[in-house]
């Protein structure tokens, strides 16, 4: 047997050294010249690395993503691509170019019909779908940077960056590669002499490059009121009274769809009427939604703390610190790892929407021909097993789902959706196209986003189903039959035995609520338009260009 | 919560029917042609489109005031409230009506994007008739009000027939133009008007920059109240000027003078600020009170 | 576009407007009319609509809402732009409360 | 055809007309004496200059000539596309100039208007159809919208369109439509001025008053409904 060499300790210090000797070589400091940053890229970054390209469904690193996909796959090749999301043309570019041939990622949003064609293609290699913390926590396990690219507000002289109200991943991934030898570049949309306030300290940071015009910023948790159906402020009304209210629901989460705005902005109208103001949501765990703010006005939330921030809603924000996580500069300050968390382990309920449902409960968001992904929303739309501490809602959960003697809770984890979504494609099948995806795809698993057992409560027009009350499969599938409505498979259900699940509480119609569906008016939202928003806010709110009609 | 946002009834979200429920004086809506006696337009059929009962428009008499009023809506969310063939036999009806019967006026609700293609030659003939029968009507000495206010505006052939019009009463939401944003963004690029920038639309459109240039005779705000206030408010300090060359050729002049001077502008920014509006950025935020008082305070 | 004629048993429904109309055809909307009819045990339905190919759907809907609310001695004619389930149902809901007076 | 040719034409025995910015405004002589005439040529997309242009030309008729006659000839592919128009209320300058060509009815000037090759929309409704009676030579284009854009607005397959145009003059383009609706009295082979004296002579007996287009548009067989529904709205029993 050969006597071993002595193992090389550092050597991640060591390629750390090696990038950045030859970035000084071509004579870069700390700041680097817009027109000069391939040069830098192709200099620090090596053919096989992992690179972390920082983006979200809000902030992206977008100039730092086209100035890489512009780099020579000459040079640049074999990439090991790490992200929040694909959403940028030039995020699918950097695989068709040839620069990189590998991703983690959690989801993709816009580019999912192109990733799929090169996943067909055998052009890309996708390590894994996964939700924002689970790759964030890989970032720390298997999956650390060597290099990442990141979006930032501002820098001073020295390096120091500040984040804005949109901090978001940021923390995150220049912790994970910042202490572990990579090397972090950051854009940033202004140099100021001064921060006001300091988030990444200069020493995590090693070169900054003034991006030619600020990060773009996508205004995706802006529901315009005016789109809310009386449909949903039906299903809104329903909710409230049949879950957030039976529940004491007080620490939760909702999607990004109209089905939640709709009960965000119930809360001071119908929700104030029946006495839940300070008994239901007074802390959340969401972006700024502009659509809360009539709840906020109105006195009912007493706390957000959020994952990023959200177009025009800045001033508002800084106005209601006591709501607001804010810094001492007055701006907010979000984390998507922190309140990704606190969705996971501090709220007691998840609401969202979804586009398929099967039999089992099972939802999915994946259509034919496009790798969407799930960003947090399995994080938020779970039942944690971690959970010790205890809350009213949590516990009456647990006791309904695991008898009276529950040694747990259990999460409300609520599906809210109409049964036929727009040109009368249902909700409720029986297949959910995921299985056909994993097959095109030849993927371990099917795309699920939150599975069966994990849901509590289902929501439509025809009713809400209770599946923690279920005993036993065939009872789940028969209460969500029993809401799926005119759907096929709603009308393939067993009517007596639904009926027999209604007499039991599981199955509930608008009528055992004590609700008339023709009260179901858009008369009953606090804000009907953006411009109502503006009004609740005393101006404080901006909305973008898009959603103004004034 | 806010009482004044709860009691607020939008007009642009309303449809023609709520808005002519609270237009009139409760109780003397009177429709003419009322949907239980009438056929949806058998073109659309023809092309495989279900139609509307009423064609996407309401006639009928009433009162405002306790005065006779003809009234006439068109329903935005049918179509676009655009015009076919019996859609605007109705309107011309109506007015023609108004000519002989002399009502003490003629409110007309126009939320139309003009012809609708689906019937196009009859469309434009249509409004043909109807920018005639305004005027026939006006000439008769009874005034026509129209209410611009609902999402699809006053656009193409109903724009001109708004301006036909005695007085137009527009809330901030209202827009009143002739092509749409949407058309000369496609014919002429994004760069000549982005779409999309509903600011910028609402600026170069919009109720508030007809309002200063003068182009509307009142601002209300976007609720049905409002605007039965301001018709009411208008119609008392309103009689019917008899059509005169007079009449036209100061229309010809204030035209001609401000073709001179805002000709190259492409913003309403440019315009309010050569109106003398000190900051004209602030406009868009304005409400509607504040905007009028500012108009009122305008060098003339 | 598609022309459907349905006929239910229902119990008789009071008429206090007649006609009534409730909605309008725009898109994911509908338009539907309640005038009287002659059978005062029987709702008769015609129906208009721009998405083919959902007879039995609108069957079902029409159906369990002649089952669950009194709607005979009517005849009902919709013109629909793709309105869903959910939908035809809240407005028939409120086509026959304006028929039986209007108030809820 | 150039504008000349039609010109000498329509006005064999002399005619003096001026063409600025596609705006033709002038004069000329017929047997039944010196009309006005005026209008559009080279495809004019109308903006607030011509639109202008072709009103003050009306109130200089009305004011200096009373009574005497207006030839308006058509050639527009619509109104101008562009946002500085539209700031300044491009339709309220064609309302104008539509205002203008009513108030020379009402002080008695007899009008009628020929499509000499486009009449679309905006352009086409602001004066061509405000004239009393309005005519089009044989190859003019008259529409709203061709039949490739309108079935890329209404989604309607554009071979079905081409179809159901065949037997539909509700929505086919061309002149032939408009006759059929009632809006243009007659199509000419060419221009004439056997053919505009006859017209002139036709518009001053009788009395051009009242809108006639939907009556003759249900006489023609193209417009069936406008009339009886007018006519309904307009005698409906009125008691509540």
């Amino acid at each position: 047997m050969n006597a071993s060499l002595p193992r090389n300790w550092d050597t991640l210090r060591q390629s750390r050294g090696r990038r950045l000797e030859r970035a000084a070589s071509l004579g870069f400091g700390k700041e680097i010249p817009v027109d000069r940053i391939i040069d830098l890229l192709e200099a620090v970054i090596q053919p096989g690395d992992r690179v972390c390209l920082e983006g979200n469904n809000q902030k992206q690193a977008d100039f730092l993503s086209e100035s890489l996909a512009d780099c020579s796959p000459e040079r640049i090749n074999h990439l090991s691509m790490v992200q929040s999301v694909l959403a940028l043309p030039s995020h699918v570019d950097l695989f068709e170019r040839g620069l990189a041939n590998r991703l983690d990622f959690s989801f993709s949003g816009p580019q999912g019909a192109r990733l799929a064609k090169l996943v067909q293609e055998q052009r890309i290699e996708i390590g894994a779908i996964h939700t924002y913390l689970e790759l964030f926590g890989r970032y720390f396990m298997d999956l650390t940077p060597n290099v990442a690219l990141i979006a930032a507000q501002a820098a001073d002289a020295e390096g120091n960056l500040y984040l804005g109200p949109n901090t978001e991943d940021t923390p995150a991934i220049v912790e994970a590669t910042a202490f572990k030898g990579g090397i972090v570049i950051a854009q940033v949309n202004e140099r100021l002499d001064k921060l006001p306030r300091v988030d990444v300290p200069a020493d995590w940071v090693d070169f900054t490059v003034l991006a030619p015009k600020p990060n773009y910023i996508e205004p995706l948790f802006t529901r315009d009121p005016a789109q809310i159906t009386e449909v949903q402020v039906l299903m809104a009304m329903m909710a409230i009274k049949g879950i957030y209210a039976e529940y004491g629901v007080t620490r939760l989460n909702h999607g990004i769809g109209f089905d939640t705005a709709a009960i965000e902005l119930l809360l001071p109208t119908y929700a104030a009427d029946l006495g839940l103001k300070g008994k239901i949501c007074t802390h959340w765990a969401l972006n700024p939604h502009p659509t809360l703010i009539p709840a906020i006005e109105s006195g009912f939330v007493e706390s957000v703390h959020c994952f990023g921030s959200e177009v025009g809603m800045d001033a508002y924000i800084s106005a209601r610190s006591d709501v607001f996580f804010t810094g001492a500069d007055g701006s907010m300050r979000s984390n998507r790892a922190f309140s990704q968390t606190a969705g996971l382990y501090a709220c007691d309920m998840f609401i969202g929407s979804t586009l398929q449902m099967d039999m089992a409960g099972n939802s999915s968001t994946a259509t034919l021909g496009r790798i969407t992904g799930f960003g947090g929303a399995p994080n938020m739309g779970s039942d944690p097993h971690g959970r010790r501490h205890a809350s009213p809602a949590w516990l009456k959960a647990g006791r309904e789902a695991y008898g009276a003697n529950a040694i747990r809770g259990r999460k409300l984890v609520v599906q809210m959706v109409e049964t036929f979504r727009e040109h009368m494609a249902p909700v409720f099948v029986e297949e959910l196209d995921a299985w056909k995806l994993q097959k095109s795809m030849g993927a371990e698993l099917p795309p699920i986003m939150i599975y069966g057992d994990d849901v509590s409560h289902i929501v439509t027009e025809e009713g809400i189903a209770n599946l923690l009350l279920c005993r036993s499969p065939e009872e789940r599938e028969q209460a969500i039959r029993g809401v799926a409505g005119f759907t096929p498979v709603g009308m393939a259900r067993d009517k007596a035995m639904v009926e027999n699940l209604r007499d039991r509480g599981i199955v509930r119609r608008p009528e055992d609520l004590g609700i008339d569906p023709r009260l179901a008016t858009r008369d009953l939202l606090a804000a009907r338009s953006v411009k109502d928003l503006v009004r609740w806010s005393g101006g404080l709110y901006a909305p973008p260009s898009r959603f103004r009609n004034w | 919560m806010i009482a004044s946002l709860a009691a607020r009834h939008s007009w642009f979200e309303a449809t023609a029917r709520a808005r002519l429920a609270g237009l009139l004086d409760p109780g003397s809506f009177s429709e003419i042609l009322p949907p239980a006696e009438s056929n949806p337009s058998p073109h659309l059929a023809l092309l495989d489109l279900p139609g509307a009962f009423d064609d996407g428009v309401v006639v009928c008499y009433g009162q405002l005031g306790k005065r006779p009023i003809f009234a006439i809506a068109q329903e935005g969310q049918f179509m676009g409230g655009a015009v076919g063939e019996i859609h605007g036999a109705k309107i011309v009806g109506m007015l023609r009506r108004a000519a002989q019967e002399k009502p003490a006026a003629v409110l007309f609700l126009i939320d139309s994007g003009g012809v609708r293609l689906h019937e196009a030659n009859a469309g434009l003939i249509a409004i043909s008739e109807i920018m005639r029968a305004v005027l026939d009507a006006r000439a008769a000495g009874v005034p026509v009000i129209a209410l611009v206010g609902g999402s699809c505006g006053a656009f193409g052939g109903m724009g001109i027939v708004a301006k036909l019009c005695s007085a137009i009463v527009i809330s901030e939401e209202g827009r009143l133009a002739l092509s749409g944003p949407e058309v000369i963004e496609t014919v002429a690029g994004v760069e000549e008007f982005d779409s999309k920038d509903r600011a910028l639309v609402w600026r170069v459109t919009g109720g508030k920059h007809r309002y200063l240039m003068g182009d509307c005779a009142m601002l209300v705000e976007d609720d049905i109240a409002a605007f039965r206030s301001g018709a009411t408010e208008f119609l008392a300090g309103w009689s019917e000027p008899v059509p005169s060359v007079a009449h036209l050729r100061a229309g010809q002049q204030t035209l001609e003078n401000r073709l001179a001077a805002y000709a190259s502008y492409r913003d309403g920014l440019q315009v309010w600020a050569a109106l003398g509006v000190a900051e004209p950025e602030s406009v868009p935020l304005l409400d509607r009170d504040a905007l009028v008082a500012l108009k009122e305070g305008l060098p003339t | 576009m598609e022309t459907l004629d349905f006929r239910f048993d229902s119990k008789p429904v009071p008429r206090a407007a007649d006609p009534a109309l409730c909605g309008v055809v725009g898109s994911g909307n509908l338009e539907i009319l309640v005038k009287s009819g002659i059978e005062p045990e029987a709702c008769r339905v015609r129906i208009k609509t721009s998405a083919r190919g959902f007879g039995e759907t609108w069957r079902a809907v029409l159906d369990s809402f002649a089952t669950s609310h009194p709607a005979g001695g009517t005849v009902i004619a919709i013109n629909d732009m793709g309105a869903t389930p959910a939908v035809v149902t809240l407005r028939l809901a409120q086509a026959l409360a304006e028929y039986q007076g209007g108030g809820l | 055809m150039s504008l000349n040719d039609i010109l000498d034409s329509l006005f064999p025995a002399g005619h003096a007309v001026n063409v600025e910015n596609k705006v033709i405004t002038g004069e000329a002589t017929t047997a039944q004496g010196t009309v006005a005439v005026l209008g559009t040529t080279d495809a004019a997309a109308i903006d607030h200059a011509m639109a202008l242009a072709l009103s003050a030309f009306i109130l200089d008729t009305v004011e200096q000539h009373p009574g005497r006659a207006l030839v308006f000839l058509v050639d527009t592919s619509g109104q101008a596309l562009s946002r500085s128009q539209e700031l300044l209320c491009l339709n309220g300058s064609l309302a104008h100039l539509a205002q203008c060509v009513d108030l020379a009815r009402r002080q008695g000037h007899a009008s009628l208007s020929l499509v000499t090759a486009n009449a679309v929309s905006g352009g086409f409704l602001s004066f061509g159809l405000m004239a009393d009676r309005a005519y089009a030579l044989a190859d003019a284009q008259v529409r709203v919208m061709d039949l490739r854009a309108m079935s890329r607005v209404t989604k309607i397959a554009h071979e079905r369109l081409v179809e159901l145009a065949a037997g539909s003059p509700i929505f086919a383009p061309g002149a032939e439509s408009y006759v059929r609706m009632g809006a243009i009295e007659a199509i000419w082979p060419e221009p004439s001025a056997g053919l505009l004296e006859a017209a002139l002579a036709a518009g001053g007996l009788a009395a051009p008053a009242s809108d006639q287009r939907q009556n003759s548009g249900l006489l023609r067989g193209g417009r069936q409904l406008a009339a009886g529904i007018t006519k309904t709205v307009q005698n409906a029993a009125c008691g509540a």
